[in-house]
């Protein structure tokens, strides 16, 4: 039955879900005078993300396995009313964020890919897509998929996650 | 947080163009942003999810009913009411909240939503004795012209309160003993539903205060042959089917509330083979071919909500039956979409999905799953 | 899976739940001058109640067809931690209630049953039972089961069901 | 509606005194009343329900262990956090409300329970810091003498705030820079684990304000192979088991935090089936006869949040495993009790229920069904 599905995504999903483990989140920890966690260099966040390479599909963004979701953890905003890089009507796109690097099977490149969530609505209980690699206990928060990662945001409830390109490693 | 929102965001910035300065990518740099809807669609539909058992919130899934994708979702509180203006540009959700979320102080509130961004916008703080009860369409209506909102409260003596949407204040309240509910039935008309088998029709002026009231008829017998409390407007005309299969029409456009006959949607053979109607949102209708669309089931005596398996079609002014639609997973609640292409809803409250299909054939379109529980259709028009 | 057939029997629960007909609350009404609503006399509210008459159960009272439940509508309060006619700990009996008339197939007698829900804590979410004999539209509040009658309660929010003898017809 | 309380329920007791003079019935008049619960009893259990997807209020499910009886329910706001008093004399709820439940401006609370009538007794308004993550043990920690409550907290500055329970007021907060999470390592000191693997112990003063923070030398490398940030206690002694298996234990007590040698829980040929500890309540403890339990599963890296299929059970004194308890079904959280007959607790989410096994033999017990979104699980000593 669909809401069984829907709530066995979702509880396996709460398991790893949110917090961005990011170096922009770092800087904003600069900022903030709070730098007091060891900062990851990109190369090792790079090595932490999961990376389906060859498997990973280009087209379908509402999907797990999409390119760009190398290394989401979370609801899909693509299936919530978003996109891959934006936030359902409504929802607030967090300042803070984590970074991950996936490889593009098309052009060969691996981007450095922003991992923002939208808050301010409840969970919106879509396309969990989640996975545990490179996650870390809360000691090292910006690797914590657990956390709620809306700081900055106009409130702290996660609603969905996006995958936003920032550049090329 | 708004400081540190501030120097974060300015952090976020400095970093995002220090990385673009490096980006030499075939694919463009994302511009995130938050999306907004589009002009509405005839065939989208807002399915009203209590979120039981947490109960406390509530959900509303903005469904394009053509594609079946989620457009959007918004929140509401305890068990709360959903409201769309007619043109569109606003949103209300009618809620009850307390201030520590299941306990502390209750605050029932109309939240204002931008239709098109489903951000809040405003807030009027209404008197905290709106009805707490199982999601239904008429406990919220609003009038034609979306100037005035009326909320059904129960403490449990009855009352409506009349909220100026305008000059965005609760303008007044107005017992309506003996009744329940609320129907808009104009700009400045509400009508209830009476305990005595009869309807309440109560005028209001501009300033939202009591003009006057007039009592119906009883039109039907309570203790015989009650009528389901959630009836389908076609214009002010109410059409409620009851326990037993009859059809009443009342006019609440007149000087006072005026039934026609009512008439059967039973055939011998049908009662002999025990159908009835049942489920939540029992019956809906297609305001330009005034036609009624009813939820069966085969039951006996007080199986008024088993779920529906099938949704039969009648002509409001023929009342002749025009057609049986077999419902592929049995539904709680049927909503008619008002489009060139009327679209029939299914919403089955157990497996927390939406069916679609063509209300001219009954062909049976397609599913959309996960809504939790979800009681109540609304359509976009 | 568990999880699922407890989202069922909440989603069919909710269909029919709370709501305590009861001539008590009319009473309640009455000295609160809203007395509005007509009387139902106490032999058409038994007229009105489930009787499971020789079928009902007369030891279990975590099971549906506790005798004394013949009209209850909601989560059993006996498998939340309270008891046929006790509330859980913490939750607060509602003041106005129900009344139905149940059948007692060990001494023939019927029973007058004050259904009153225990109030203040979210839903129990266990043991639902619920019928929806003599269930009446809001029109006849007294007679619905789809209201929250938590009235004269702390709060609103509905806990679980409780089935009181309170004498005998 | 007290007054309106009163005179309903003045009314009621009206009615019931009449239909008593006419009662004449074999079976008694019930008279109906709330229960309190009784002495707790060592294998009572408290489940910590998220209740996902609403999730802005939270449930606690107290379990009696040995019936598999539900005692009773208390209810929190979002991504609550649980803490009983060692004298059971109060039960403690750390939680985040919205003043429009979803919405509106953030309070955090301690809310404190009657741990009797689970009533709710008083509140203490503290920052609106306290982390909001999945539930994990050690976001709250109480001193043993139940003096003070520690609630740890990220901005995502880290801090935690200290709450006199004595004295019903928020205390102070105290930062603990690039370390997270509290435990109660002594009546007034507090432990956090730090991000390059080291710990951090804080003492406080009886006023509860900052006397002295001692760092530890790092024990483990976060980047070859991090500790799971759920230790069990014994003691003041922190045990830690790492993704790859090894055991961390940590002596809090002493003048600053000392970490013993770490040993391994996996033999080569465990290692070759690629066993590995996992799930989130991944640790418990036997208290008395210093006993591990650790959660296992075999799979490769980065499965560390795989559910369980066994509880291998260690000696920690002579670091060697005494048994291998096999699960009936995956877990993601254990717990042992503390009693004469000490209980072995599997908890799975996705089956959202509680099996229970004797934790001297591995004998399966029985399950208890219906328990939400479950995470983590407390005992009642």
């Amino acid at each position: 039955m669909e809401m069984d599905k829907l709530v066995e995504r979702m509880t396996r999903a709460v398991a790893r879900r949110t917090s961005r483990r990011s170096f922009l989140a770092w800087v904003g920890r600069v900022v903030l005078g709070a730098t007091m966690f060891p900062l990851l260099p990109v190369d090792r966040v790079a090595a932490a993300a999961n990376n389906p390479g060859p498997n990973a599909n280009l087209n379908d963004d509402t999907a797990c396995d999409y390119w760009k979701y190398c290394a989401i953890d979370g609801f899909l905003c693509s299936c919530c009313g978003g996109g891959s890089h934006d936030c359902p009507p409504g929802a607030i796109p967090s300042p803070t964020s984590w970074v991950g690097t996936c490889h593009h099977p098309g052009d060969g490149k691996d981007y450095i890919v922003s991992y923002r969530d939208c808050c301010g609505k409840t969970p919106c209980g879509r396309c969990i897509c989640g996975n545990t690699i490179g996650d870390m206990p809360v000691y090292r928060p910006q690797l914590d998929s657990d956390l709620v990662w809306c700081f900055g945001a106009p409130n702290m409830v996660y609603h969905c996650s996006t995958a936003e390109i920032v550049g090329v490693k | 947080m708004n400081r540190r929102a501030a120097i974060i965001a300015v952090a976020l910035i400095g970093v995002l163009l220090c990385v673009r300065e490096a980006a030499l990518a075939e694919l463009p740099i994302d511009q995130m942003k938050t999306l907004e809807l589009g002009a509405p669609a005839p065939n989208w539909v807002y399915v009203l999810d209590a979120q039981y058992p947490a109960a406390m919130i509530s959900k509303v899934h903005i469904i394009d009913g053509d594609s079946r994708k989620l457009l959007g979702q918004i929140n509401g509180g305890y068990l709360s009411n959903f409201a769309l203006a007619r043109n569109h540009r606003e949103i209300y959700m009618i809620d009850t909240y307390y201030s520590r979320g299941w306990r502390g102080t209750r605050t029932d509130v109309v939240s204002i939503f931008d239709a098109k961004t489903l951000t809040v916008i405003g807030e009027i703080e209404i008197p905290p004795k709106r009805i707490l009860i199982v999601p239904k369409p008429d406990t919220t209506a609003l009038t034609p012209d979306g100037r005035f909102l009326f909320v059904a409260n129960m403490t449990p003596a009855t009352s409506v309160s009349v909220v100026d949407l305008k000059a965005r204040k609760f303008a007044g309240e107005i017992d309506i003993p003996g009744c329940a509910q609320v129907l808009a039935a104009g700009n400045r008309r509400f009508a209830s539903i009476c305990g005595d088998g009869s309807m309440l029709t109560v005028d209001i002026d501009d300033s939202g205060k009591l003009r006057n009231r007039k009592q119906g008829k009883p039109f039907f017998d309570p203790n015989q042959d009650p009528v389901f409390d959630q009836p389908v407007m076609i214009g002010a005309r109410a059409y409620f089917v009851s326990y037993h299969g009859m059809v009443h029409a009342v006019d609440l456009a007149g000087e006072q509330p005026v039934a026609e006959p009512q008439w059967p949607i039973l055939s011998s053979e049908d009662q002999n083979q025990s159908w009835r109607p049942g489920g939540w949102q029992v019956i809906a209708a297609d305001q330009k071919s005034g036609r009624l669309y009813i939820m069966m089931h085969q039951g006996g005596e007080w199986t008024h909500k088993q779920f529906g398996k099938e949704v039969w079609v009648f002509d409001a002014a023929t009342k002749k039956r025009i057609r049986r639609i077999q419902l592929k997973t049995e539904a709680y609640s049927i909503l008619a979409s008002q489009g060139d292409k009327p679209m029939l809803f299914g919403l089955s409250l157990v497996q927390s999905q939406l069916e679609t299909y063509s209300a001219a054939d009954g062909k049976y379109l397609g599913v959309y799953q996960g809504l939790g529980t979800p009681f109540v259709l609304y359509g976009s028009q």
